[in-house]
Formats: C-alpha cells, structure tokens, sequence
C-alpha cells in the first residue's frame, strides 16, 4: 500500500489545530459518537492500549512512554471472526445444508494517543496485509476505516530505540494527525495544550470536524507558526536512550550467514519458551486459524499465534520442523532481522521497546541485534 | 447480524464484535426452560444404580447428561470447570460409597480432589449449589432418583448458569 | 507469482452473496463421493464440487486447496486431478490429524468449504520436448497425479515419460486404474511399480523407491525428474538422482510445511524468507539448496 | 506473622565465591554448564548458563538475582551432560518440585546453595530514581516494602537441596502460612468475586510466560496446548481466558511452592497467587498440612486418609 516505504519525512501538514490538555476527554467523547475509539489507557495499574468503553474499567493515560500491549490488536485483533456458519438438516429430504455468514463490515476506529513507533507499526502491518498477490479483506475493511492521531514522545525511557531504525520521538508516518506538546520535548514536560497537526487528508478531515470544534479542537494563534515548526523539529530530534547504546540496526547481511550459528543456542539458553515478546510486538502479525463451535453452529476466527510456541509449526502426524526452543529463538530474531527484510525491504521492527520491557528475563531485539554485530561468520 | 451491530459495545464480550447472538427460534421462548446437568457416573457403582432406577421404572427428571467414567477417580476437576464454560447449568459427580470403590481407593482420591474442587468453585463465583457430589451404589436407584430429583428442582429454582462470555 | 494468483486475489473481495466475503472465508462445497484408495482405507479420494458453480476457479497442476470441515478446521490439500479435466476436483487424503480425520469421517452429501487454489505450480513451459521421469512413494503420487495426468494430456509437447512408483505394500498403492490400466496404455509411457514388501499376490518387484530408481537408471539426458513422497524417501531419491547425474536444476520437488492462511499472511509455513504457501510448494532441488534447512 | 527480610551484606564475597565455584566445576569437566545469573541490560540479572570457565566469571549473585533457574532443566533433558546450578533457598523450593516430580535426575545435578535472608523485587527497585537504586543495593537498610512479597512470610532461607553451600545456614524461624488475599476475596459477594475475576482475566494477554516460569508446570506436553481435546479454545474471550488460569491453578493445586514467580513475569500485573493460595489455604484446611508449599515425598492431593472430610451433599 504505502509507496513512502523509505521516506521518513514528513509531508506538508495539511490542517494545523490546538487543543488544551483539559480538553482531550471531551473531544475523545466527542469523536466516540461517531466511531469506536481506542486510547491509552491505566488497567489494574498498568497502562494497557484498547477500545474506550463506557462502564469498563480503564482511565485515559496519554502520558505513559508505553503501553504493555500495541495498538495493533485495533487493526488486527486477537481474536477476530471471520465467518458465523450454520448447519442443518433439509427435514424433508435429510440433506446435509450449510450456511455461511460473512462478518459484518469493520466499523470506524479512532485509534488515538498512538505512539509515533506503533503508527510505524502500521506500514509494516500494512506490507503484510495489503501488498503481494493477496490482499486481505479484513484486515483492508479496518485499515480504511481507521484514522491513527499519535501523540509524540516528549521523554522516551531508557527501552527506547526507535532511531535505531530510522523514526523518531516525532514521525508523522503512517500517521493522520500528530499531536505535539505545545512545551516541547523534555523529562518534565506536562503539556497544558497540544498541537494537532494533520497530514493527511482523513486527518484533516478529522481535525476540522464539527465534533472536534465543538470539542475545543480551535485553531492556534497566528503568531504561533515559528513556535510550531521549532516544536516539531525538536521532537524530531530527540534521542532515544537505548538507540544511543546499541545504534544504528543493519544487520540483514550480517546474518545471512549465521543460521547455523552457536549463538542461537545461547540465546535459547536464556528464553522462557513464553510468547509475550510476540503477543506485546506491534509489527508480530503471524496468526492462526481456528473453529469455535457448539451444536450445529459456530465460528471460524483467526487468532494471534506466537512462533514461541511449541505446537507453532507442529503438523498431523507429529513432524515439526522447529522442534527446540534453539528453533524457534531464532526464527523469530530471523524474522525480524533477516527474512522480513528480504522479503519487504524492511526490518520487522520499530523500536517500541516493548520486548524489552516486558521479557521476563530481559531477552530482547535490541540486544541480539548489538551482539549478531560481533558475532563471527 | 445487523442486529448484533447495533448491540451497545459495552454489553459485548471483547473480540465478538458482530458474532451472531442467537436467538430462539419463534415460538421457542414460551417453552418452560430446563437446566442441562452433566453428570459424571462411575461405571460400577452410580452408573449401575442409574441403570437399575431406569429398570426399576422410577420415575426421575431426564436433564442429566451422563458420562460414563470408569471411577470417580477418573473424573478431573478440568472437567467439571469445562461442563461450566461450556453451559452445563449444574454438574454432579456420583461414585461409589467410600471404601467401596472397585479399584479399591479411587474415590479417597477422588474425595480430595473433590473438596477441594467444591471450595473453589465456590471461589471462582459459581454458585455451590450447581455442583454436587454423591455415593450412589449399584443398588440404590432410589436414591440415584431421588439425587437428580433433588438436584434438578434446586438448579432449575436457579435459573440459568450466568454466562462466562463464550465466542458460540 | 503467477497471473492466476494475481486473478484469484482480484476475485477474492466477493461472493456469491454479493458482499465481501474476505480472503480467508471459503466457498461452500459438497463431497459428490468417496473413494477408498488403499486396503487399509487410510487414503480416500473425495471428488467434490462448489454449490456455487460461478465461483469456480482453474488451478494448475502443483496447485493447493485449503479444505474446511467447518467446526474443525482447515488443512491444505493438493489437487489431484489434472487441471484439464476441471470440476469436479479429485482430493486424495490420508488420515494424519484433525481435519483429514474428519474428511475420512464424512461422506458424500457433506458440506464442505474450499478455498484456493493457492502456491505455484510446476513448471511444465520449461519442459517442452523432454524425458519426464516421475518418482513418488505412498500418498506423495497425489499431487504428482494431477500433473502425470495434465502432461498426458499433451501427450506431444513432452518426450518418454517414465513412472516410478512405490507403496509399504500392495494394498498400500494409491490410484490403482490409473497406474495398472490407464497410464500403461499411453503412448511412450512406462509405469514401474514396487512394494517396500509384497504379499501372495505381488509378483513385481520388491524394494524402496530408491535403490529401484537407481536399478532402473533413468538417463538424465534431456531429463527432468519430479519426485515426492515422504520425506525420508525423498533424501535418498535425491542422492540416487545425483549418482544418476542429474543436476539440481533438472530434480523438481515439492514441499509441505503446516499452513493456516495459504495466502502469504499467517506467517507460519516459511523456510527462511521463502512461504512454501505461495513461493511452493513445487521447489527446484538448487532452490532448495539455497534455504535454510528447516522443513 | 510477617517476616523482616534483610539484605545479605556478604554479597559480593558470595559472587566471588560462586564464581570460583563454578568455574572450577567447569573447569574440571564435573559440569557441562552452569545455571546462575549475568547482569542483564538495565543491570538487573538475568538467567544465563555458562559453558566455560571464563563464562563463569560473568556470573552475579546480588539482592536482585531473584529469577529462579530450575525450570530451565527441562531445556537438558536431553543427553546425560551433569548440569550445575545456584539456587537460594526458595530456588531449592522450585528445584525440589522438579526433583519430586521426577522431571530430571538428581544424579545430572551439581547444586550450589546459597542461604538466603531476601531479594528484592526487580519491578519496584526499577521504579526508584537512580540515586535511590544505588543507595538502596549498597547501603540498606532497605523499606520492607521493596522486597519480594514471597520474602516477607519465608521460612525456607537456606537451600533444600544442596552439594555445595556457600555460606553458614542461617536461623530459620517458623511461621503459619497466612493468605490475606484469599481472605479478602472470600468476603466478597460471590457475584462480585465472578464479576471481579471475570474483569480480571480479561486483561490476560495468553503469553503463556505465567505456565512457562512455573517449576510445578513441567508436564512433557501441556494440556493446555493440547488440540485433541482442546482444553483452552484458541479464541481470547472471557470464558476462555478464565478457564486457562483456574485449569492451570487446579493442575498445580498441591505442588505450587507459592514462590509467586508467576506474578513477577505477567507483564499485565495480574494477581494470579490469588488461585494458587486458596488451594493453598484450603490443603491446610482440609487435609491438616501445615506447610502445603514444601515439596513433599507425597503430595496432598497424592495420597489420601479414610478419615478426610466427608464429601457427600445432604440436601
């Protein structure tokens, strides 16, 4: 789909607005009247990214660095249905018969508060889902109904590395509408109003919506377009903590010759065999497909898998071609660092820092990245 | 569906957006509703005391789903949490009398599981009247009867089991 | 890919319903009937067609389905008929899991849903005018059916062909009209038979496909050598083939990795950054060379 | 009654102890490899295996190497290598369970102990400033409230199972085990509690880092992985979720050693020792084991006595 796959540029802002901090809960009421609306979000103490709902626990957190899981469950959910069927038997005749219900078409998302990595997250979603021989309906009916607002990074934390692949704390890509903190980046900064800026045409269309408007979504003072510019630039060249240890990542050649390396057995060593590194990813797309059914009917939905675990690859019969951790440790690094790109031009990560965070025993990209350099092969 | 799309998301489960919620067909509705009650009977003992109530002509309410196990040893608490995610309004696990069991101690073991099971149930919210647990013998069809008697007035006094939010 | 993939995802966004239906939902079909291939009944050709006849698609001979038996799941399946004898498709299953045991379990009449078709297909443009030498063991002539059966179609395009079969035992062998009575009959066309170990009946040749292969000898000479089966037997077919003096670009084989999307999405079936789903499952041994070796 | 954890001032002599130590096992071939801990990115240790002598001085014992390591010998079923290993007192506990559960031979097994009075829990040391961190892993006193819940009602300091110990075993005082979470939830409404875990679990994320961690998981196939049946749908819907950790609670009933590792590596916080203690408190209860947590020759749910509490309803 998106033809910029190398531009991390940013296009001429087509729409430029603010709004006050104390403003943004009415605005996200305002937009849930006329879509779903995903946010950032505190759950049972950890700041968790999914749909607002009215009644359900979870409190707008649009400060937290991350949250533990992606926006990405919003365009491709956990578990999604793909069809409802039926069965039944003709009563006359004693036929076998059989009906198919396609789901119903995706409904427009807000996803908002995104962070400027998980929006990358997207385009990468998006190569998978959307480009080659198949596209995919599901997946395409949501992504066009979606409009991504992120928020960008006033102090990315020390599992930060989104420059280590070319982002930064303020990329507009993928994104619709950015907000910026009208005082810049910095470890302090409680913004009391941001910038919303739009760069694309749903974006726009987002941002000067009588919802936002009447929202306090209001144009920004004149004089402020100098302040604007300097804001954004700052963001744009902020440094993220983590990137400044391990660099720049490009390791796709490196690693062509080190499939049969010892180090995957290091790394294996150390691996729980868990798949929070892959469900907690926003560029992790791999997924299953399965039957849920009762009596006569039921309904086939495709889930998120993890290469991690062990009945992955696993077929009838019993032949698994990844039978150990060693295996599967490396598809996934592989994946991401090597396949992917061979196959997409590009790395199957955005520098979240989220399998940094969450690993439970502090196994992560960034570090097998930095230690593939020194490897021998 | 269209129907369903128009369900408030708020009273939806996660993930289940837009999965049809079946509704009965016309008619359906007017019919007295009956609790479905898994049972789980060993072979030697409860299965042959249910099978002699059946001979015996007594008459006795047909909401029990057997399963026949070998022992009530066999029986696996995974079973009993399953029969309840799966909609079972009650289930009953019925073994031989203590010390009576044909592989000697299967049901001792059985009891511990069981009590413990019976307690954590009650933890996990379900009401401790849906679960029940007896020592029918081969030869007390009458009380086999008179257990699932018991058993189906009291869950039927209970309504349905509240949904844990299945996907079908 | 190939100008029917491009076609296939271009028909994909509808159904019969008018509406979009999606990339991984299934047209609904029926099984027409049943056909048990081996003495142990562990083979079954099903022959199914779709109710929705304008749904229809042309596959070719290398081409998968992805089979559903709706409260079980969906498996990939290679289409044995040849493409030139259209709908109904032959489906030639062995019993191995979930869903293939619910195939076996079901019978004519049943409902089933099937999407496809999906992966390359062999490269029969590029053997204009050769030798074709087939080898396959056990269920591993399914897929190599389809082709044997496309080839004689045009019969003329193509030089001898040499058929080159195995099974555990008689019972065991799969398309048993094709390979004593049709395939014989066509011209220049030699099918040879062997049993890992025979019975009272048997009075061919008894031993594994390999060492039978290399006895036979097959000239590579303007050759080219299709081969499957399971993958033991495929390793030592390889290694007789090359004593044989068959380059890696004259040996074709095909590939089987668990699949759940068959389209390139799920993320499962790929061998380095190869997806057998839509890069196979028809391989070339110097492709093969070039991956990692994990499948 | 709750414990008062302390942190061990002789730390860095035990690293340098268990450092020569495991080298020398590696060195003079009497292990394969060693299980203990190297510093992670952010300076808190991780699990590692060393495989030289060299390696083994990357090792680190520190009030932060709470990470269990036992678990990972299941990864070395294979083969007849001997494998080394630290454990600390709870450490032992989760060896222990591995060892009872004849999940992995003793005779493979060089186990370094090291008594231990309390580790801190990585999560609430990271979220001090930096000065505070530092002063906190040299100074001490150290807040109670820094440690790892499991060290505040702990009475197993000194190690199980052991060949090798560090240093001197330290006192061990006794306390009945207490559950105040169970407590809290048994006040509950039983429609609450259902309308409590249910929102709870829906929170889970399937990871799986919860099974995985555990030492009392160590089936040769998880059923919860299993297709034929299927126990756990693949679906993420409140059902499911639920069944998922009240099957895997129950499947462990009896041989948790409540080391609470389980809730350290959930990386969306749930509270998961709330099922395993009630299994806990009610073994206690019904079948009179004091300690349910140790791990027994046989277990509570192993054996039975004619005289249990009576099972049958009367209604």
């Amino acid at each position: 789909m998106s033809t910029s796959l190398a531009s991390g540029a940013p296009t001429a802002p087509k729409a430029v607005r603010l709004v006050r901090a104390a403003d943004l809960g009415r605005w996200l009421d305002a937009l849930s009247a006329g879509s779903r609306v995903w946010a950032p979000q505190s759950v049972g103490g950890r700041p968790r990214y999914r749909e607002l709902t009215p009644g359900r626990e979870g409190r707008l957190d649009l400060e937290a660095v991350r949250t533990v899981d992606s926006p990405k469950a919003a365009l491709l959910p956990q578990t999604e249905p793909l069809l409802a069927y039926r069965r039944a038997k003709d009563p006359g005749t004693g036929r076998p018969s059989l009906d198919l219900t396609p789901v119903p078409p995706a409904e427009p998302v807000v996803l908002f508060g995104v962070r400027p990595c998980d929006a990358a997250a997207v385009e990468l979603l998006d190569g998978v889902f959307l480009t080659g021989d198949f596209v995919d309906e599901h997946y395409k009916a949501r992504r066009e109904k979606s409009v991504i607002v992120t928020v960008a990074c006033s102090a990315p934390d020390r599992a930060c590395f989104c420059t280590s692949f070319g982002l930064s704390p303020g990329s507009t890509r993928e994104a619709d509408v950015v907000l910026y903190g009208r005082s810049g980046p910095g470890p302090k900064a409680e913004p009391d109003a941001y910038y919303c800026v739009a760069y694309s045409d749903r974006g726009e269309a987002l941002l000067t919506s009588e919802a936002s408007r009447s929202a306090g979504v209001v144009e920004p003072p004149a004089d402020e377009g100098q302040k604007l510019e300097d804001t954004v630039a700052a963001f744009r060249n902020l440094p993220t903590p983590l990137a400044e240890r391990v660099g720049r990542v490009d390791v796709v050649d490196k690693l062509d010759g080190l499939f049969e390396s010892p180090y995957w057995e290091k790394v294996a060593a150390r691996c729980l065999g868990c798949g929070t590194c892959t469900f907690v990813c926003p560029t992790c797309f791999c997924f299953g497909v399965a039957d849920c059914a009762a009596g006569g009917r039921g309904v086939r939905f495709r889930y998120w898998d993890s290469c991690k675990f062990p009945h992955f690859l696993r077929m009838a019969g019993g032949h698994d071609p990844r039978p150990h951790k060693k295996h599967r440790t490396r598809q996934r690094f592989m994946h991401k660092l090597n396949y992917h790109y061979h196959r997409y031009g590009r790395y199957l990560c955005v520098g979240c820092g989220r399998c940094v965070e969450s690993c439970p025993v502090g196994l992560h990209l960034p570090q097998v990245a930095d230690e593939v350099r020194g490897l021998e092969g | 569906m269209a129907e369903s799309a128009a369900t408030p998301a708020e009273s939806r489960p996660p993930g289940t957006a837009g999965t049809a919620v079946e509704k009965p067909p016309a008619g359906e509705e007017t019919r007295e509703w009956e609790p479905v009650i898994v049972g789980f009977l060993c072979n030697w003992c409860s299965y042959a005391g249910a099978d002699s109530a059946g001979t015996a002509r007594m008459v006795h309410p047909t909401n029990v789903r057997i399963v026949r196990v070998p022992c009530s040893g066999r029986v696996n608490p995974r079973f009993v949490l399953r029969a309840f995610q799966r909609g079972a309004d009650g289930v009953l696990i019925s073994g031989c009398h203590p010390g009576d069991c044909h592989y000697s101690t299967g049901n001792f073991y059985a009891r511990r599981r069981l009590l413990l099971l019976k307690g954590y149930l009650e933890y996990l919210g379900i009401d401790p009247r849906r679960f029940r647990t007896h020592w029918v013998s081969a030869s007390e069809g009458q009380k086999w009867a008179e257990v699932v008697r018991s058993m189906c007035e009291e869950v039927k006094a209970l309504g349905p089991a509240p949904s844990l939010g299945n996907l079908v | 890919m190939s100008e029917h993939a491009t076609a296939r995802a271009a028909a994909a966004g509808s159904c019969s319903c008018g509406e979009t239906s999606g990339l991984l939902v299934p047209e609904v079909a029926t099984i027409l009937d049943v056909r048990n291939e081996t003495a142990a009944g562990d083979v079954k050709t099903f022959r199914v067609a779709l109710d929705d006849p304008a749904a229809a698609w042309v596959h070719r001979a290398g081409q998968c389905a992805m089979v559903s038996v709706f409260g079980v799941g969906e498996a990939m399946i290679s289409i044995t008929s040849s493409p030139t004898r259209g709908w109904p498709l032959e489906l030639s299953i062995k019993r191995m899991g979930r869903v293939t045991g619910a195939l076996h379990d079901a019978g004519p009449g049943e409902k089933i849903g099937l999407r496809g078709p999906y992966g390359n297909h062999f490269p029969t443009g590029d053997w204009k005018g050769k030798r074709l030498v087939f080898i396959a063991g056990g269920i591993g002539l399914a897929p190599v059916r389809c082709l044997i059966d496309y080839c004689l179609a045009h019969r003329s395009d193509f030089g001898p062909v040499d058929i080159i079969y195995g099974a555990r035992s008689p019972g065991d062998l799969c398309f048993k009209p094709d390979i004593f009575e049709r395939w014989p009959k066509e011209k220049d066309t030699r099918v040879h038979l062997t049993v890992d170990k025979g019975d009272d009946e048997w009075t061919g040749p008894v031993g594994f496909v390999p060492a039978f292969l290399e006895e036979l000898g097959p000239s590579p000479d303007n050759a080219v050598a299709i081969t499957c089966g399971p993958p033991i037997m495929i390793k030592f077919v390889l290694q007789a083939l090359g004593r044989l003096g068959y380059t890696d670009d004259q040996i074709v084989t095909t590939l089987e990795l668990k699949m759940q999307c068959g389209v390139g999405k799920c993320g499962r079936c790929n061998i380095g950054d190869k997806y057998v789903c839509v890069d196979g499952p028809v391989f070339t041994l110097s492709q093969i060379k070039k991956m990692p070796n994990e499948f | 009654m709750p414990n008062n954890p302390t942190l061990d001032k002789n730390m860095t002599e035990t690293e340098t102890a268990l450092r020569r130590e495991a080298a020398r096992l590696l060195s003079q071939g009497e292990v394969a490899v060693f299980l203990g801990h190297e510093e992670g990115w952010d300076g808190v240790p991780v699990p590692f295996a060393a495989s030289t002598a060299a390696e083994a001085g990357r090792l680190v014992w520190n009030p932060l190497s709470a990470p269990h390591l036992a678990k990972y010998l299941l990864d070395r079923l294979e083969g007849d290598e001997k494998v080394g290993i630290v454990v600390n007192g709870c450490g032992s506990l989760a060896l222990d369970r591995i060892l009872k559960d004849r999940r992995f031979p003793r005779e493979r097994l060089h186990v370094v102990g090291i008594p231990c009075s309390g580790m801190l829990d990585p999560a609430r040391v990271a979220a001090l400033s930096d000065e505070e961190r530092e002063r906190v892993l040299k100074d001490g006193p150290v807040d109670p409230g820094l440690f790892l819940d499991r060290c505040s009602w702990c009475d197993v300091p000194n190690p199980v199972v052991s060949d090798t110990l560090l240093s001197e075993p330290l006192p061990v005082v006794r306390h009945r085990p207490e559950y105040p979470r169970v407590a809290e939830l048994e006040a509950m409404d039983r429609e609450e509690r259902a309308e409590y875990l249910r929102g709870l679990y829906e929170r889970c994320i399937r990871c799986f880092a919860c099974r995985n961690v555990c030492p009392a998981c160590n089936c040769r196939e998880c059923c919860l992985d299993q297709w034929e049946p299927l126990w756990l749908g693949r679906a993420t819907s409140p059902a499911e979720q639920q069944m998922f950790h009240f099957i895997r609670a129950f499947d462990v009933a009896g041989r948790c050693i409540r080391c609470g590792e389980c809730e350290r590596v959930c990386s969306v916080g749930l509270p998961l020792m709330e099922l395993n203690d009630k299994f806990l408190k009610d073994i206690t209860e019904l079948f009179g084991v004091e300690r349910p947590h140790i791990p027994a020759d046989v277990e509570p749910l192993g054996c039975f006595e004619p005289g249990d509490p009576d099972l049958e309803d009367h209604g």
